[in-house]
């Protein structure tokens, strides 16, 4: 029945390492923003929420075209990357990572943000009073008060990069292996009426993204943290 | 008589289509014309699927075909026009090189239309193939999802040249850079045609239309914009 | 010593404290609600920001205006008002999460022991939220202790307890900071908490530091807020001797005698020839011209009356001398005193019904 | 009368309970920390899901196994063993959150009077993290008295509070129960707070209730846990005379008389030939062989021995009768009964030091 | 400098009216929705929360071609909407509509779970007890604890509608005044190259988009229920 040709697995391989980095890195990214953003004191931080929200608010191709005139050769990214004697990112793996970090940053940003305001000072005076340092405190104390933050944050953001597909298409080209991933495989599927093989990566898509976000949920589930 | 139409055309009929309308609103100013521009493929499932589109420009003769055997059609689909594939580069002076300059080391990365569903890119492969050259390009091509977006992939700069419709290098903001125009010997024509639908079947605006497009003044504007005029009313090769 | 110097301006509510306490036994921290106890401790604690506040503790600067020493870094033990768990953490988890911090060689507390103390075996897998309020209010105090910290700072500790429990858990904290030189800072309302732990007693009222006097100097004074609950009291030095058969033990005040009654457990303890202290209710000193027999009141010891000071409700408190010079306060009714006709000066007898040993 | 059948299981604690309590005056529910009290106050609230448990009120049904009345329906006064005031809104916010859902005629306290009582004027405009332990617990006791309700369900509501404040939020509580008939529940692990409050005493242990008595009752028993602060006590009821000029009322025991010390403001509002509580502390009683003159002990009731219980420590227990039947309980050392030779059917002098008026 | 065609103010007025009615609608979906998923006791619930975040990770232009399926008079939605002698709901305003709520479906939920699993017990007993009903529990205490949820919420809901184009484009056939939404006019300006309007129309809709969501952030945070 499912019958994957090599440009398939490919496109499928290719899918899960975009989404691990971007969610990992988002997440990376994400935390030490939006500690800043719950805990700061700057004037600046309401204007920074709000101004990681906008890539959002642009049509992914728009979005695509202008971050491969920023990204390309003669954007300004580009062109200092080249000058350090780099490659430019556009139509690279690295360029549609960093397309798929900025466009699902507040998917990241807002949970994350969301907890920490959640959080209160209380966990944090405990745990440095019983000797915890800022980053054990960190690791021993937030992160597990803060899961579900981390939860949606990572779901979410995982789930917009799986079906995300109109930013990459432009800036990545749709080069197999590099950058043409599942939802730019199924969308060539879809145009070019090949409906057989679309339904069908699609179908494995829904499934495969149903198991890891039911799991995900699940384990979440069982370990919730009981509130008074 | 003075019914509203919508037409659904092809990326590549932009300007082109919009002077005709606008010339065909100055004899019929009490017609009310609404353009709708976008991906062929994507229009004929949308008319499959219930889209109000009275008239389609489709830049393959294909799709229009497909919609007649589901009897979506009113009329049979008719070419009236023939687009061209050119050499374009922001970077370089493309009018100085031939499909063959495109193993060259200095050319990096080639966008041209998805090949698998865009028109313009089925030609360009079967261009490059003609050429000899596209075992060698492969690791250079970057695909747009259609022609229009190839061309920006060039006109950007992040593609180093692109394989696109001559009637895109017409544009005004792509214009400044020379083009080169791809012999039409190199790949099967691209027989634009175009179709009354049966949603606009019983409107008379929307034949009055179809008739318009036979005329002169409608001719002289494709042609401007960089298509052929098909020598053939219905030529049997498109696939 | 530990150095406190801060102000701190909250809405209409002003800390203003400059004071240093010495760093042995209990200070106690007593104060009507919403006096600044709780800021206080957490201005030692390092939690509240204050500009310019200055702590210090044995010598090493925690804050000054230039450098401010991570909490973590204090090595306290502090028990909030509120119990304050860490959700995430099983009982077992919030006990331990502090010892594992700990570098092994300070270690001075062991879990074992501090659970069985605290009557903590029975939950210890349990999760923070199916606790009781005692229960929880218990792990928070065991979680402190197991840091073996160099300060214990115990916001209310005992609050949610029962007198049983309470009992129990305040002869160990006691021993901590006299035996195991952990010195404790510890708030309370309870002036039965304050008789039985502290060393000195620090008054605060509307922010500010009114006084701060060692425990016997603070039951000295009559009106000193301690005595909202049983009254003046007196608290006496002395020697106590060998428990006899029946437990009674005499506590040598030079020039006099009192026979207290002990309990064999509690009187084991308590090495003989160590100066122990027995605190005395006013309201259970009575006075008689004479030294009555045929009584069951046993413990008669002649005093000189010092002064008379007037209590509420036509009470009257004497403040008398014992023949060694140290004070005894003997609360009566005015009626009495007028009945026995008492003046400044005079000796007569007290006769006290009931004497507590402060453990 | 307020009925309650519950059986419930948390891990292996059990609370089991089949029982039915006036609706009148306090209620005190005492108990060790992690006995249940706060698990049974919620089942009375309807917070916590019991399968097949039953609660009515007054008549009326609150919980059977068929039907369940919305906990916003039963017009309860809750006040949780942590403040738990809603965070979003101001102290304001959260006093009248109940009074504005309160129907305007059902509304018998009004929130002047109640900001007044508890003190909470300075801090009306703060959010609540704005507030010290205490002023939020004061403020949760308000929120709930405010919405005038029919019950008053109290965890702890003292706890965080200054004795000072406790004795004037004290007085508030009781004329409550007596005069607005609202009845109380109250939670409390402070034998004074009993003594004080309580009409009735529910005794709980691991789960279940060990014992349900009137506060008499309760204070016959030596053993009781409610000794365990002070040790026993006696209440003796009476008829209080008017206050002479210092104050002294007596207090009418038939064929005996105590003299009591009130201060003018207490003894106002006590009418007097109203029968009235007097409660004596077992060790504030001596007992002499004779009737002792030149001493300050007022109080001498000739009493005679009926039992002597062994107490903990070398300390005996005399169970007394006073001329009219009333149990007076008097605490010596084994000592002084030695020295005295006391035997049971004797006849001797109890001296009392000082009588409490229990308000 | 700003010059706008009726089209553009059609295309404006569109999109506001889109991304209004989908953040209400998805509010007043996804509170019920969140609630029974944090607080009801079915074992279907894990389930429908991953399910709620399938949409999300199709290729827009493929689950738009799926909607189209579905809701065109060919489809089962619209077969049975025009057997009941209603339009099918493809090419309509409806129909987009439905699409951005299905697809924004999992940035509403998710915020709106972790907020209501983070509320604990303790108001809801306290304003029972109080005398709150049901619904006076919600509006005046679950609401206003759960703000910064519903914030996230409907922020991530607005940003995300005002930026799709992919499934709208699909499912709405870019008609001017019904389903021609910005991001689609931004979409075919940048097509046509006609960059000038391009860009004029997103940096419109980005200083529109930020203002919002600035004036919104600050709101929240001036308004901000400090913990312990
Ligand atoms: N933002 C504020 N504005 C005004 N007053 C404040 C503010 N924050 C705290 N306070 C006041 O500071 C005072 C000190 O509070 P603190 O918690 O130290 O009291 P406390 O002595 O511990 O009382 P309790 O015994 O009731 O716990 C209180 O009166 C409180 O109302
Ligand atoms: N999930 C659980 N598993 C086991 N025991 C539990 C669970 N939840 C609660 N308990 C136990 O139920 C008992 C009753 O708790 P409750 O809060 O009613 O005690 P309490 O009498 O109010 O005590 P306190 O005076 O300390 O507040 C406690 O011993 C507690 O440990
Ligand atoms: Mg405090
Ligand atoms: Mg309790």
């Amino acid at each position: 029945m499912i019958s994957l040709g090599p440009g398939d697995w490919q496109a499928i391989a290719l899918t899960l390492k975009l989404c691990f980095f971007t969610t990992v890195i988002l997440l990376i990214i994400a935390t030490p923003l939006a500690w800043w953003l719950s805990s700061g004191r700057s004037r600046w931080r309401v204007a920074v929420q709000a101004i990681v929200a906008l890539p959002l608010v642009l049509p992914p191709t728009v979005l695509g075209f202008y971050l491969l005139m920023a990204l390309g050769p003669r954007g300004f990214v580009g062109s200092s990357l080249e000058s350090m004697g780099l490659n430019h990112l556009a139509f690279s793996f690295e360029g549609i990572l960093f397309a798929s970090v900025l466009y699902s940053m507040p998917f990241a940003v807002q949970p994350l943000l969301e907890a920490f305001n959640n959080l209160g000072r209380r966990p944090i005076e405990v745990s440095a009073s019983l000797g915890a340092g800022v980053i054990d405190r960190f690791f021993n104390v937030t992160l597990p008060l803060c899961k579900g933050g981390f939860i949606v944050a990572a779901t979410l953001s995982f789930a917009h990069t799986v079906g995300e597909f109109g930013v990459i298409l432009m800036l990545g080209g749709s080069i197999p292996g590099e950058t043409k991933v599942l939802s730019v495989l199924i969308y060539d599927h879809a145009e070019a009426m090949n409906y057989q093989a679309a339904h069908q990566l699609s179908l494995m898509l829904l499934v495969f993204s149903f198991l890891v976000l039911f799991v995900v949920y699940s384990i979440n589930r069982r370990f919730h943290t009981v509130k008074l | 008589y003075a019914q509203p139409f919508t037409i659904a055309a092809a990326s590549d009929l932009r300007f082109a289509l919009d002077d005709i309308v606008k010339v065909y609103k100055q004899q019929f100013p009490e017609q009310d014309v609404t353009l709708i521009y976008g991906s062929s493929g994507r229009m004929s499932t949308q008319i499959s699927n219930g889209a109000p589109f009275d008239i389609f420009f489709s830049a393959d003769i294909a799709f229009p075909l497909m919609l007649q055997e589901q009897g979506l059609t009113a009329t049979d689909p008719a070419v009236y026009a023939i687009g061209r594939l050119v050499l374009w580069s922001s970077r370089m002076d493309a009018s100085q090189m031939t499909l063959n300059d495109l193993t060259s080391d200095r050319i990096r990365r080639i966008a041209i239309a998805q090949p698998a569903h865009a028109p313009y890119g089925q030609r360009a492969q079967e261009a490059m193939q003609y050429a000899g050259v596209w075992d060698q390009v492969q690791d250079k091509l970057v695909f747009a999802e259609n022609i229009a977006q190839a061309a920006q992939m060039a006109e950007s700069g992040a593609a180093d040249i692109g394989v696109i419709a001559l009637s895109l290098a017409l544009f005004p903001t792509m214009q400044a850079h020379a083009y080169h125009l791809i012999d039409d010997t190199m790949h099967q024509p691209l027989t634009q045609g175009f179709v009354v639908t049966r949603v606009g079947a019983d409107k008379k605006s929307v034949q009055t239309f179809a008739d318009f497009m036979a005329t002169p003044a409608a001719h002289d504007i494709m042609v401007r914009y960089g298509f052929v005029l098909p020598s053939d009313p219905l030529p049997g090769t498109s696939p | 010593m530990l150095q406190i110097k801060a102000r701190l301006q909250r809405g209409d509510f002003t800390l203003d404290v400059d004071t240093q306490w010495p760093l042995t036994g209990v200070t106690a921290l007593f104060g009507r609600s919403g006096c600044g106890k709780t800021t206080l401790l957490r201005i030692i604690a390092g939690l509240e920001k204050v500009q310019a506040g200055e702590v210090s503790f044995a010598g090493i600067d925690w804050q000054t205006a230039r450098q401010f020493l991570a909490i973590e870094k204090r090595r306290l033990g502090l028990v909030f008002q509120e119990a304050s768990l860490l959700p995430h953490l099983s009982v077992t988890g919030n006990l331990l999460f502090g010892y594992q911090r700990t570098p092994e060689k300070l270690r001075r507390l062991q879990p074992d022991v501090v659970i069985k103390m605290l009557g903590l075996e029975s939950f210890l897998e349990r999760r923070v939220d199916q606790l009781s309020g005692g229960q929880a209010q218990r792990v928070a105090l065991g979680r402190a202790l197991l840091t073996s910290p160099q300060l214990l700072l115990l916001d209310e500790p005992l609050a949610a307890l029962d007198t049983q429990t309470k009992r129990e858990i305040m002869p160990f904290l006691s021993r901590l900071a006299s035996e195991s030189n952990i010195p404790i800072v510890l708030i309370t309302h309870s002036p039965e908490e304050v008789q039985r732990l502290a060393d000195r007693v620090v008054f605060m009222r509307d922010g500010v530091i009114d006084d701060i006097c060692n425990l016997q100097q603070a039951m000295a004074n009559p009106d000193s807020p301690l005595f909202a609950d049983e009254g003046p009291a007196s608290v006496l030095l002395g020697v106590l001797s060998e428990p006899d058969v029946q437990g009674v033990c005499r506590f040598g005040v030079e020039h006099a005698q009192l026979y207290v009654q002990t309990s064999a457990v509690s009187a084991s303890p308590n090495t003989p020839q160590i100066t122990t202290r027995l605190r005395v209710l006013a309201r259970d000193v009575s006075v008689a011209l004479d030294d009555p027999s045929r009584i069951s009141i046993r413990n008669h010891l002649r005093v000189v009356i010092q002064q008379i000071h007037e209590l509420p409700d036509n009470r009257l408190l004497l403040s008398t001398t014992l023949a060694d010079g140290q004070n005894l306060l003997i609360e009566i009714t005015r009626w009495s005193a007028q009945q026995l006709d008492l003046q400044i000066g005079q000796q007569v007898w007290a006769l006290i019904k009931s004497v507590a040993l402060v453990q």
